[in-house]
Order: C-alpha cells, then structure tokens, then sequence
C-alpha cells in the first residue's frame, strides 16, 4: 500500500512529533508513505482570508504534485491541511471561474490537474485500508487501564464528513480501543480548540481550549489523542495561563500515532514524546498475568 | 465581539458595509464550520465570513493592530515569499506588528519550545519558489482590484 | 371514411379572453383575434376580457344564434380549469356540447413568457391549431357511469371516523378498514387538545363507539387495502384482513384472557403507549379502544410462535371461546363507488437530529411521549416523571425539531406550536415545573390559538426565541451537574444562552406515511414532491384528487390540525355523497372505438388494454370494444396496425389538423 | 443557413395527467421558460402515435418533446410502458432518416414537476439551437421542384392525397 | 367500334409486374379481346414514337409500373398520363416507391460515390462517374439525370387507381381490368385491393395468441418454421397486420412472413410508423435495456418496416443534415 503523502508545515514545525511518530507506525504497518518533492504551504485558515482564488491555486499546487505522482491517494495528517486540499477541490469542482484561474496558473507552470485524486487522512487509511484487525495483530504492548479521552477537532470532520460521522465520529474511538486503551465518552470530541484564537486573543480562544481540558479531566480521561497539530499545541502549551485564570487542568495531550507506537513496543525517544510540554506519565503497569 | 453572526449577516443583507468591515466579529471566525453544517437553510456561513474578510483587507478598513488580520497579512508574505510557513518566525513577525509586549508575555512558550527542541529560527522553503510566485500572481485578481468575489 | 368538410358547413366562432391581465398583460389579444378572422370557417373573431364570466358566456350563446354559428373555439385558461364552463355555455347555445375546443393561453403561454411579440405569435399559433382541429369535432352524448352507493373510508383516524359517520349517518353504507387493531388514530393518544383544553378521550370516545354502535358502518380493524380495480363508481376494493386469533363477534373485552396469559405482566413495547410501557402477547390497544377486542400478537405469542403453551388464555374464556388459534389470514373483496383516503400522517424520526439526544439520553422525550406521561390512562397514571422516577423541576420544549429544515423536512408541520404549547400548560399544571419553550416563530393562527399564546405566557412559561442547536450533558457551571444542557443562540436577546433542564421534549413535525408511495398507486393517485397526496386544485379543491371518485381528508394530505382534519373529512363526506346521490357520473366521451369492416382481427390490440376492454368478438373475429371498461387512454388507437381502432375527442384528423396548425404559423 | 433570428420550434405531446398539469403548475407558478413550445394535450403518452411526431417533423417542427408520467405513475396503469417501447425503436429508424438524436426526445415528467417542465424545455431549445432548422416544410417544396408540376409539399398532411383533381381530358 | 387502347410501360422496375401480366396465361386472350394494346415496349417492339403520335387520351388506359428514378421515367409518366383517360399505377413500386424506394436511405451524392467511386468491386483505374452528355466514338451520348429521390408515380403525375402487390397477382390484375371497363368505376384514386389488413384472410389468423408480448424477434433464416403457426407469434416480425390483405396470403402460403408490399390501409399514412408502433408496443420488457435488446432483433428498422412504402412515409427520404445540404444542381 502506498499513498503520497503532504506532511504541511506544522509537522516539520511546532507538530514534528505528529510526523516523528506518524511514519514509524506507518512503516510497521507495512504502509509506505512517498513524501511530495517540493510541496508548498496549504493556506490553512490564514490565507483564505486574503485572498480565494490564490488561496486555491496554492493549494491547486501541491494536488497537481501529487497527481503527478500517479499513486492512487494523497495522505494529509493536519487537520487544516485536509481541510483545505479538500475544500479546493470543491472548489475547482463548483466554481468555474475559480476553476479558470487555477487552470491558468497551473499551465502557466507547466502543471496539470484532473480533479480525480482523493484526500485523505491516516485515520480513514489506518481504519478502512490497513484494517484494525492487522493493526491489533502489531499491539505489542496493549495500553490496557490507560484512560484515553478522543479528541477529533472541527476540521477533520467538517463541513466534509468524507470518511466519519460529522456529529459522533467513531474512528479513532475504535482505533484505540484496538490498542488496549479504555476509551473514555468525550461529548467534546468535535467541539473548537480555538485554533488560531489562542495565540492572537488569548481570553476568547484559551476558554475554549480550557473546557476541553476540564472536561477531559472530569470524565476521569488520563490523556488526550487529537489528529490535529494546532490542537495539539493548545492544548499542551498554555497549562500555566490556564492553571492561573481558571485552575489546574493536570492532562497530557499527545497524538493518536504516538499511542499507536507505544502500543505497538517502539522507543518512547523515537515517537517524540519528549517534545510535549506536559509530559505523559509512564503507562500503567500490565496486569500481572498479561 | 461587536456583532454576533446572526448580526452581521443581518448588516450585510442591509447593506452597512463599514459597520460590517470594520467590526472585529468576522475576524474572530476560527472556520470550524460548525455553523454551516447546523444552519436550518443550508446557508455556508463560514465562507461568507472569509469573503468579508476578504473585502475588509483588500479595501483595507480592518480594525489597526487587531492580532488576527495582521497575522493572516503576514502569513500571506511569508507563504508569498518563502512557499512555507515557520510557525515560530510567523508568531515573532505577529507579536512585533500586532503588540510587541506579547513577546515577553510569552516567554514561557519560548522556553518550552527550546526546551522540546521545537525552536526554529530557519526559515523553511521550498526550491521552486519562482513557480510558485509566476503561479500567484498569474491570478487575474490584481486588475479586478475592486471586485473580489462576492460572498457567496 | 373522412367526413366531408368542404368550407360551407363550417361556421366557427372563435373568442380570446384578456383574463384582465393575465393573459392581456403579456399577448396582444386583438391581433390575435384579427389573425384568426383570416382562417377558413372562422365567422366570428372576438376578444373580452373575462370569457369565462357570465356575459362572456353569455356573448357565446348570442353568436351561436345570431351568426348560426356550429363549432366554437375559446382561447383562455386551462381546459382543465374552464373547459366545462364552456362546453355548458355552447350546449345552453344549442350546440352539442362537443362541437368545442380550447387554447391553453395563460398557463402554457402569458404566465410563462416574458417576451410579448413571441408570446403573441405562440397564442396565433395555438389558437390555429385549435380552428383547424374544431372542424373534424362530431357531437357526442357523454356517458353515464353508475356509482355503485357504497364508500371504502380507508384510514380509522378521526378523519376516517368523521367520514364514515357523516355518511352513515346519510344512510350510506360504509367500509372503515383500519391498519391497527382499533381506531382512534394519533388523537387516542392525546390527553387534551387545544385551544380548548377539553380532553382528547371524551370527545373521541363518543365518536368511536357511534362508529361501533352505526349499523351502516362495516369496521375492519386490524385489515389493510391490498388491490384497487375498477374507476369510478365501480370499484372492486380485495382487503387483507390480518387474523386476530380472537373471534369479534364473541369477545366482549373482558380481558380475562390477559389477566391468564403465561406472561404474568408486560414485556414487549405496548405501542399505544410508544413503548414507555410493556404489554403481553396478548392484549387489548387501549381501554377504550373500538372494537373492545384483544388482540394475539403472532410473533409474540408462544403457541403461535411454537404451538407449546398451556393456553391459559383459552381456558380464561371457557364460557365465550373467543380465543380461536386457527385463524387465517383472509382476503375479503368489496364493491364500492366512491373512496375516501385519510391514511394520516407519520412523526419525523427524532433520531436523525443526533445533536438533540433523542436515544441518546433518557430524559429527552418526544412531544407524543410526554403525551402519553400526562394523559391519566397512560402508563403512569398521568404523573410526569422522568426515567429514574423523579419529577423534574424543569422542562424544556424544542420546537421545529425535523421541520422547517432543508436537510430533513422544508416545510412547517403547522400543529407542533400550539401542541407543545398545550403540552407546557399542563406540565405546569401538574408538576409546577418552570417550562420554557425554545421557538423559532411561533404560529398560532386558528380560532382562540392566539389567546391561547397568552395564557401560556401568563402561565409562567418562558418563550426563547432560537433554534436548540445542542442538548448536552457535559457541565461548564456547578449548577449544570447532572442536567441536560441546551445551548441555543436567544436571537432576542442577542446571546448563545447553556439553559440547563431535566427533562427535554422534542415537538417533532409531521411526515407521510412510510409507505405512501405504494399506497397512493393502490389508488392510482399522486404525490406531491414532499410525499403528501396531491390534492386535484390546492384552493378550489383539496379533498379530491385527478381520480374521479377517490378523495383525501385529513393529514395524508398535508399537516393540519384537528379541526382542518374534521373539516376535510366532512368535505370528503359531501363530495362522495353527491356523486352517489346524483347515482351516475358523467364521463367524458373519450372512449376508443373499433371500426368493424376496417378490422382485420389481427389481435395487435388485446394485450395492450390494461382494463381488458379490449375482446374478440367470437362471431365476427374482430376486435370490440367494452365503452364501459374503456377508460380512453387511446394506446389501442396508437397501436392499431390498420387504423381501425379511432377515439372520440382524439381522432387521428383533428390532432393531424392541430400539428399542421401550431406548425403552418410562422 | 437560416436567418439570425430564426428560433427552433417544438411541438410538445404532453399526457393530460402528468405532464400537461405540470405545465399548467408552471404556469400557476410563473415560471419562466422559453417560448419555442407548442403543446398538444393527448389523454395519456401511449396515446402519441409514432406518425404524429413524424408529422409534426415533415410539418416544419425542429424538435418533439414527449411529456409522460413516470413508469408506474400512469393513470391507465401502463400506457407510458408502451410510450417508452416505442420510442426506443423510433429513435434507432429516426437516425437512419438521418435526423439528430436531440430533436425528439422523451421525458417523464409528474403532475408536481412543474420546475422540470421548465427546465426541460429549456435545455431542449438550447440543444436545437446548434443543430440549426430542420425546416423540412420548406425543404420538401424545395426537393419537389425537380419534377415538372411535382405533387405539392409531402403526402404527410394527407390534402395532397385526397384532393387531387384529375386533370383529366 | 375500335376496342379501346391500353398501354404497358415500366419505369424503375424489376420487371416482375410485366411478368404479372403474363402471367394472366390463357386469361390473356380474354384480355386481348376486350382491349387492344398498343404500347407494350417489354413485350414487343414499340416506340416512344406510337405514343407521341396519338392524340392526347387517346389511350383508354395506361397500366404504369415501376418508381420514378430518372428524368426520362418522369417524361414517359407525364407523356402517357397526357396521352391517357385513366393512368393506373400498377405494382408497389409505382404506389409507393417500392424496393427501389429503399434508395431513398441515402443521399443521391452518397450512392453516386458509393457505386462509382468507393465500391470495392472497382478497379483502381474504375473511378469515374457517367456523365449526363459525354462523346464516344464520334457521338454524342445523353443519358437521362438521376432524381434525387425515388418517388411513387403519384408523386409525379395525378393517378386514377392503384393496383398494389409486389407483384399484383393475377386475379387482382383481373379485376382491375375488369373494373376499368365496367360501367360504375369507383371513385378516381382508389386502391383497387381490400381495405382491410393481411390477416383478415390468413390461414393462420386463428393461431395467432390473444395476448401475444414479444420477448425478442427473429429473422426468418434464424429459426424453423412452423408452417401453421402465426409467423408473428413465433417472434418473426410479419407485416401482416399492417398491410393490405388481396394477395391471398401467398408469402405466408410460402412460410415467409409478409413484407408489407400491398401498402398500408386508407386510413394510415406512414406504414413504416404504424407498424413500428403496433408491434413495439407488445414488447414484453419494461425496462429500457431489456427493450433495447429486444429492439436488437430488428436490426435494419427502417427496411424493415418501409421495405415498399419509404417515398409514401411521412419523411419519404433521408433527411440528414448532409442530404439537406446537396443542391439540386447537383
């Protein structure tokens, strides 16, 4: 199985351990991800605000790289990115104006692009390609009596419910669960983690980021699995702002693929851990008979 | 926020352009689309947000040394510039622009990403930064300065 | 064969209506008029202004007399609209009534065309078509159709009752078949209705057991249609009639038989009760429920399902032996001339709003469970409790919940206002609990509705004024523990409010039946594009449907009320009566005919004839015609390989003659 | 080839039932639809015999358009079935008479399809337009006058037929 | 009293119906004594010249068979309807267009380059059209100019009676004959045939299913025939129920479906539409592909059904948007 893959700026930034842990886990799987040479930046939220039409032929971009690669799917960790490549696609597809811009520039590049090639996201791939049956077989290490609250974000799901139920998506839930863990019930888990919010108007965007922590910890979760490296980062970079404003929220929040790859026996150093603020607690000790 | 969602498109559809583009309410839209996916008359919500968002920086009467616009302005030259974003980078130009005492206030964000090895001071780029440049400004936009696509 | 036309007998009078606006507004309707002066057999050429009025009737009974005048062309509205208006005024004239034809220029033309000139030239044309067709007309005496006197009223709902007493009561035999084991329909199930508060039983009883007590009405409870034959006043109606393992005549509903079931107490969904109670295998619908029968549920009930039970029931009914295991199913047939449809409606699947909870937390219910919590026979004896027995302090309502949505239904199930409003009155009536109703716009439109609205005001409950758009149970505040959260957006007072509540009811809107699709082929009528039955004319007449003789009443028609759904049903009522009582209806003469010497008995036509009107004549070894069977659909007529086969109203000539004419015009 | 303003014409056969009370609805809803159709109301579209739509084509129309109740709507059970039957093998012969596959077309249209009545005859006008006229009416005359005092215009209309004076001596 | 004059002539013809009339046999002399034939250019060795030479309905009647392909059939058609009381077209080809008729699929530009240019039969050196005037050992040579269409004879001159058939049987041939000279002919323009179709006398009318549906149809070399049975209900298309019947049914006599050559009834103008919409309606399918494949089993529709009536159909020729474009000049 291989899929080209669009890692986006935040997995070589602020998310690189979404990525340190994304391909070891992949490549256990037997999954081969060809990373797209020469990608550009998808735009994310920001860019659109300026400007649609070149938001979508900077994106338009980084589709026509991947069709050129001739594999079958492009992959896309980030939630934004997905968004985004996926939103350009609508876009190109209902809008003929835009469709001739971007057409334009693309041929301007010497750049083609059909508009055939789906985007999607490693959870869809992991769950409905690889298969959890094949991913229970890899589970070296179950996380059994670790208590993990699934938390998606808005993106992923929305508008576009390609892969997942918009309102109560269950991939991860049952990702996990293949792993072991105990999955906890996070009526949250597609709510905003105020994005972007966070870092320009903190009052309004950390509020948001603290409801989640709160109820993660309320509904006795002992870590947070996101998909998102935006969420990631808010939710594990302002613990002090937050402890001071609205009080402790003493919960670690890490990727789905690190606790695949704790799950499946690979070094904590090798799945970035160590790059979280709040640091997880070694996992639970295996009952006796395991 | 000035005006809620409801508000705003109720100003927009009466036509009070610069109560709209000046207010600070379109720019605190995260676009987490949960609107759109809710709204009774399938209205997309979100996408009218960007596009006032839009129209309020290409006729430039966004509110001055309000983080959000500035941060997409700046996010727009770095990815114009170098074809990828540098988060770190990007939140140093923000702090600098928009309230440089952020910078100190967030000292402790700085230290954590030291610390997590996350602390970047190189620009990422891509090698085709021309194609991508000819590709963007190849856009028709730049003539139709004063018509951008209307919200849809 | 052709008849003779040369241009001497003809003499055609041919009018074009302004419509005052409507058609005037868009074609030039003098020039019209002068256009067709110019056609052969054309001997009068005017326009006015309302044709179909009294005095443009009038001025064709004039011209016929005065200019001898033998065909008359109108060209104005719809023939579904006026023809017969028009075909009276030229048979009041002396003219067969036949000797006519119209020119759809207002729905097919001035409503539809913007551009005048071309609007015009469409209405010449089409004005053409029908001058030269007129001339092969021939008079014609319509037929007379028997209406077989008996009525099918399918559906037991209080439409369905209304119907079939308003007839009965007429002297009128009547058919009621019902689905369900009794009648009584969603109405059983209310405890009040509103605006008058009285109780939903009291008024509903009476009527239920007139209908028991009413020797002119056949009730089939428990039956369903299964095959419609026959068109109007002859229908041939085969009704499945499921068995109910009880013998009606013999069981008094003593529920003795229940009391003995194997199964000491309930333990399957009682769906009277919307599965908030259990009942045996056996039971009885409700303890008023008509006919007072049990009823053995097949798929329940252990000799039934393995024949292996002590049959404790039977012994239960030594003395009567109503208990009767070997029933079968039957197929009874029925001869009706008239059918009134009022199959109801369905409640929108509360489920399919996932963010509201329905399913997912116990305490939020939908409007017709809390219906069956406060009505005093219900499973709780009337008390409003909720899951875990508590009284809740606090109730909320959400309106418009699957209606006024494009993603489920558009339209607006017009009751779900005032029902929840009467809903909130009597839970605070009962439980003291403080009410508030999340509403979008709140519409109480009938007699004594408004001031209902202000006595629910009066009444304490808080009216919010916003689309729910999530019921949680996660807490941000102290006070939120342990409740069922709304978030709404309170669009008056310019907020996103978290309004935490114990108790949350859904006022789901209204849907066709699941399966009004089949049943409306059953009777050959259609749909609208939402699913309701389409009515012939929303204004002019909305009981009946393009099928002569079949009509609708009540929901199946659209989401109405109580006393809509009476008034439908009455219509239906008088309308069946009327045709019945007149005893005939006219049908139009369109009938196909054979020419027996052009037949060659090729046989080409009998299979193609649906109604088997169609036969070889055994002498002659030619086809006929049955005129009565023949409904004139006319694909004989297309289909006769040597042309013997013609139709009245639609012969080969003058649709040939109505080609050239819309095509010989520029 | 034909006059700048030359406008296609469509003689529409449309089933009392369905498709002309969905016009009618149109109309009720003031729809707006191109003007180039010209409807006869036949009781049901089993009743459109194959030389009508022949006819109207010899008669000068660019285009038919068949309007019938969806399969299983029919009033008379199945007379659209036979409708459909037909028009598949009527379109295999039209296209050896060399005539374009758009300009006869069938469409099932029910009586609450008052937009599609609109939309159909809309796209159908549009499709004509680049076909250009069939203008057979004219086309006939003009192929007739190879012969001396050729037989006027085509037996279609069934006049020429019938009223022939003999020339007789 | 001289016996009155008849006249023979066959335009675009096979000749078959000339060998109709001999076929009269003995019956012939009856003939002869009854009339006396002037003009009977395939029997005898008659001019153009004896018929100009008389005057004008001189001739009692002319018995015209064969379509009008060419100006020099046009000119003989209006010559002896000139020089006739009562022209009768005799044959199918002279009713309706007949066989030669079926040319009418293409253009005349198509068959032109078809037959002289294209054919695979030709040599390389072989590709060259005749010409209307040309020059050949010293003389000049005319040949007549080729319709564009093939027309039946009343698309070219007014005719009194039609006898059908391809050819008309003898009996028929008969009774026309007889008709003409009897006191009360009927009305000028008359089929002189039964109004009624085929079956009307097939022997196997009584075999034919009252609820006959057509699952898929087969041609006449794809199975064996039941020489009883209803050709239709062995799923062979016979255009029996669409034709006129007069001919005794001899085709079916033969076991071969009829092909339609006595034409339609008086009461249908396109016989190649009303059997298209008689037998396509008892198609059992009611799906479009299960149709389609049916409709398959026919696979020349226009031949078919128009084998002897194409110039009589409603569209009489193909109407293509190239046909459309030849000019007459052509």
């Amino acid at each position: 199985m291989k899929y080209a893959y669009f890692p986006g700026c935040s997995l070589k930034g602020l998310g690189r351990a979404y990525e340190e842990s994304l391909l070891p886990v992949m490549e256990k799987l037997g999954v081969e991800l060809v990373e797209l040479n020469d990608w550009n930046c998808c735009g994310a939220t920001a860019y659109m605000s300026v400007d649609e039409t070149k938001a979508c032929i900077l994106a338009a971009r980084n589709l026509a790289i991947a069709e050129k690669t001739g594999s079958r799917d492009l992959v896309t960790p980030c939630s934004a990115c997905y968004l985004v490549l996926n939103k350009t696609k609508h876009y190109l597809k209902d809008s003929p104006e835009i469709r001739g811009s971007v057409q334009r520039a693309l041929e301007g590049a010497g750049l083609r692009y059909s508009g055939e090639m789906p985007v999607r996201h490693p959870l869809d791939i992991l769950v409905h390609d690889v298969g959890l049956d094949v991913i229970r077989e890899k589970v070296v290490r179950p996380l059994t009596g670790l208590k993990v609250a699934p938390y998606y974000g808005c993106q992923v799901v929305r508008p576009y419910a390609t892969f997942d139920d918009a309102w109560n998506p269950t991939t991860m839930d049952r990702l996990l669960a293949t792993l072991g863990a105990e999955v906890v019930p996070y009526p949250l888990k597609t709510k905003c983690c105020g994005g972007s919010l966070t870092g320009t108007l903190p009052d309004t965007g950390l509020r948001l980021t603290y409801i989640l922590l709160k109820e993660a910890v309320r509904r006795g979760a002992d870590v947070i699995a996101t998909i998102c490296p935006l969420c990631q980062f808010n939710l594990d970079a302002y613990h002090d702002q937050l402890t001071r404003q609205w009080g402790p929220v003493p919960i670690p929040t890490v990727y789905f693929t690190q606790l695949m790859g704790l799950a499946f026996g690979l070094p904590e150093s090798q799945l970035g851990l160590r790059r979280n603020f709040v640091r997880m607690k070694p996992l639970p000790a295996l009952p006796a008979r395991a | 926020m000035e005006h809620s969602p409801r508000q705003i498109m109720a100003l927009v559809r009466a036509d009070f352009k610069d109560e709209v583009l000046r207010s600070r309410s379109i720019w605190l839209c995260a676009s987490c689309y949960a609107c759109t996916v809710e709204c009774p008359r399938e209205i997309r919500i979100t996408d009218i947000m960007y596009a006032l968002k839009q129209r309020a920086i290409l006729e430039g009467i966004y509110p001055k040394r309000f983080p959000i616009p500035i941060l997409a302005k700046e996010f727009f030259k770095m990815v114009h510039s170098k074809g990828r974003i540098t988060e770190t980078l990007l939140v140093m130009r923000l702090f600098l622009r928009a309230n440089w005492r952020a910078v100190l206030s967030s000292w402790r964000q700085g230290i954590g990403l030291i610390r997590t090895g996350r602390f970047v001071l190189r620009h990422e780029r891509i090698e085709n930064r021309a194609q991508l440049a000819g590709m963007l400004d190849s856009d028709l936009h730049d003539e139709r300065r004063i018509t951008p696509k209307e919200a849809a | 064969m052709k008849t003779n036309l040369t241009n001497g007998d003809i003499r055609i009078g041919f009018y074009i209506c302004h419509c005052g606006h409507n058609i005037g507004g868009v074609v030039d309707c003098t020039a019209v008029a002068h256009e067709i002066t110019g056609l052969p057999g054309v001997v009068v050429s005017r326009d006015y202004k309302y044709m179909c009025s009294d005095p443009g009737q009038e001025l064709i009974r004039n011209d016929i007399r005065e200019h001898a005048l033998n065909r008359i062309v109108v060209a104005s509205c719809s023939p579904l609209l006026h023809e017969h208006t028009f075909r009276n005024a030229v048979e009041a004239g002396g003219l067969n009534r036949y000797f006519f034809q119209m020119v759809n220029i207002r729905e097919h033309d001035s409503w539809v065309h913007t551009d005048h000139a071309k609007a015009t030239t469409k209405a010449v044309a089409l004005a053409r078509a029908a001058v030269l067709r007129v001339r092969f007309h021939r008079a014609l005496e319509t037929t007379r159709v028997a209406i077989h006197p008996d009525v099918l009223v399918v559906g037991g709902g209080i439409s369905g009752i209304h119907a079939a007493l308003t007839l009965a009561n007429a002297g009128k035999k009547v058919y009621l078949v019902e689905r369900d084991p009794s009648i009584g329909g969603h109405m059983a199930k209310f405890d009040k209705t509103f605006p008058t508060l009285d109780c939903a039983a009291c008024i509903l009883t009476p009527k239920m057991s007139a209908v028991r007590a009413n020797k002119n009405i056949k009730l089939w409870t428990y039956s369903e249609v299964a095959k419609v034959d026959g068109y109007v006043g002859n229908y041939t109606v085969t009704v499945r009639r499921k068995p109910r393992y009880v013998n009606e005549e013999l069981c008094i509903g003593c529920q003795e038989c229940i009391e003995a079931c194997v199964f000491k107490e309930g333990k399957y969904p009682d769906e009277f009760n919307v599965g908030l109670s259990k009942r045996k295998p056996i039971y009885i619908p409700f303890p008023q429920a008509v006919p007072q029968v049990v009823v053995i549920d097949p798929e329940r009930c252990l000799q039934l399902k393995s024949g292996r039970c002590k049959k404790t029931c039977v012994e239960a009914c030594a003395d009567r032996q109503a208990i009767d295991f070997t029933q079968k199913e039957e197929m009874a047939e029925i001869k009706v001339g008239n059918i009134i449809v009022a199959t109801g409606f369905k409640l929108f699947d509360a489920k399919r709003i996932p963010q509201y909870g329905y399913g997912l937390y116990p305490n939020v219910v939908t409007s017709i469970e809390l219906e069956r919590l406060v009505t005093s026979s219900g499973p709780t004896g009337g008390e409003i409790i909720m899951r875990d027995g508590r009284t809740p302090q606090s109730v909320a309502f959400v309106l418009c919940v699957g209606s006024r949505d494009f993603r489920t239904n558009r339209w607006c199930s017009r009751t779900c206002c005032m029902h929840s409003m009467k809903l909130a009155q009597l839970v605070r009536e009962h439980t003291g609990a403080d009410v508030t109703v999340f509403y979008l716009d709140i519409r109480a439109p009938g007699k004594g509705c408004e001031e209902f609205y202000d006595k629910s005001l009066k009444d304490g409950i808080q009216f919010v004024r916003g689309r729910v758009a999530e019921v949680t149970d996660w807490a941000l505040t102290p006070e939120e523990e342990g409740k069922l959260v709304i978030r709404a957006e309170d669009t008056l007072a310019g907020v996103v409010r978290r309004i935490p509540v114990d108790m949350i009811v859904l006022a789901v809107g209204m849907e066709p039946q699941a399966d009004s699709q089949a049943v409306r082929r059953l009777f050959n009528m259609s749909c609208g594009s939402e699913g309701w039955f389409l009515e012939k004319h929303p204004k002019l007449a909305p009981v009946s449907t393009f099928t002569d003789g079949v009509f609708i009443a009540g929901c199946c028609q659209g989401p109405k009320d109580i006393p809509d759904s009476i008034a439908q049903a009455g219509a239906a009522a008088a309308e069946a009566m009327a045709l019945i009582d007149r005893g005939y209806i006219e049908q139009e003469p369109n009938t196909a005919y054979v020419v027996e010497e052009d037949c060659s008995g090729c046989k080409s036509c009998l299979p193609l004839c649906p109604y088997t009107a169609i036969t070889l004549d055994g002498t002659t070894q030619k086809a006929t015609i049955n005129a009565a069977l023949c409904k004139g659909c006319g694909t004989c007529v297309a289909a006769c390989p040597s042309g013997s086969i013609r139709q009245h109203l639609f012969e080969d000539d003058e649709i040939f003659s109505e080609i050239e004419g819309v095509l010989t015009h520029a | 080839m034909h006059d700048a303003n030359w406008e296609p014409r469509i003689v529409a056969f449309f089933c009392n039932w369905c498709t002309y009370t969905a016009a009618d609805l149109a109309g009720v809803s003031r729809l707006k639809y191109a003007p180039n159709v010209r409807i006869v109301r036949l009781m049901c579209s089993g009743r459109v015999d194959p030389q009508f739509i022949l006819a109207a084509l010899a008669g000068g129309a660019d285009g038919v358009l068949i309007g019938g109740c969806h399969i299983g709507d029919c009033h008379y059970v199945e007379g659209n079935l036979k409708t459909l039957r037909r028009f598949q093998m009527l379109k295999r012969m039209l296209a050896e008479f060399g005539i374009e596959d758009q300009r006869v077309r069938l469409e099932w249209i029910s009586a609450s399809e008052g937009d599609k009545v609109r939309s159909v005859i809309n796209e159908m006008v549009e499709q004509l337009r680049p076909l250009g006229a069939l203008a057979l009416r004219e086309q006939f005359k003009e192929w007739g006058r190879e012969v001396a005092d050729g037989q006027p215009v085509s037996v279609a209309l069934g006049e020429a037929k019938q009223e022939t004076e003999v020339a007789h001596v | 009293m001289s016996k009155p004059k008849i006249a023979f002539y066959w335009c675009a013809a096979c000749g078959g119906c000339e060998e109709a009339v001999v076929d009269l046999a003995e019956d012939i002399l009856g003939v002869l004594d009854a009339v006396d034939i002037v003009f009977w250019p395939v029997a005898m060795d008659f001019k153009k010249s004896d018929i100009t030479a008389l005057p004008d309905g001189a001739l009692f009647a002319t018995l015209l068979n064969g379509a009008i392909r060419s100006s020099e059939q046009e000119e003989m058609a209006q010559l002896l309807r000139r020089k006739s009381q009562h022209l009768i077209a005799y044959g199918a080809c002279a009713c309706h267009g007949g066989v030669p008729g079926l040319a009418n699929q293409f253009s005349r530009e198509q068959l032109l380059r078809f037959v002289y240019e294209e054919a695979p039969t030709l040599g390389e050196d072989g590709r060259s059209r005749p010409q209307l005037e040309s020059e050949a050992n010293g003389h000049e040579l005319e040949l007549p100019r080729l319709h564009q269409a093939v027309r039946a004879l009343d698309q070219v001159v007014p005719v009194d009676y039609y006898v059908p058939g391809c050819p008309p049987t003898p009996k028929l041939t008969q009774e026309a004959l007889a008709m003409l000279l009897s006191s009360n002919p009927p009305p000028r323009g008359s089929v002189l045939a039964p109004d009624t179709a085929l079956c009307d006398e097939c022997p196997r009318k009584s075999s034919k299913p009252s609820d006959l549906s057509f699952a898929g149809f087969r041609r006449p070399h794809e199975i064996l025939l039941d020489p009883e049975k209803c050709l239709l209900a062995q799923g062979v298309v016979c255009c029996g129920p669409g034709t006129r019947g007069g001919c005794g049914a001899l085709c079916v006599g033969g076991n071969m479906p009829c092909s339609g050559c006595f034409g339609p009834t008086s009461r249908v103008r396109d016989q190649g539409a009303k059997l298209l919409s008689s037998l396509c309606a008892n198609i059992a399918a009611k799906d479009e592909a299960g149709i389609n494949l049916a409709l398959d089993g026919i696979p020349d529709p226009l031949g078919t059904f128009y084998r002897y009536a194409l110039p009589h159909s409603i569209l009489q020729r193909n109407v293509s948007q190239a046909a459309r474009a030849e000019t007459l000049s052509l």
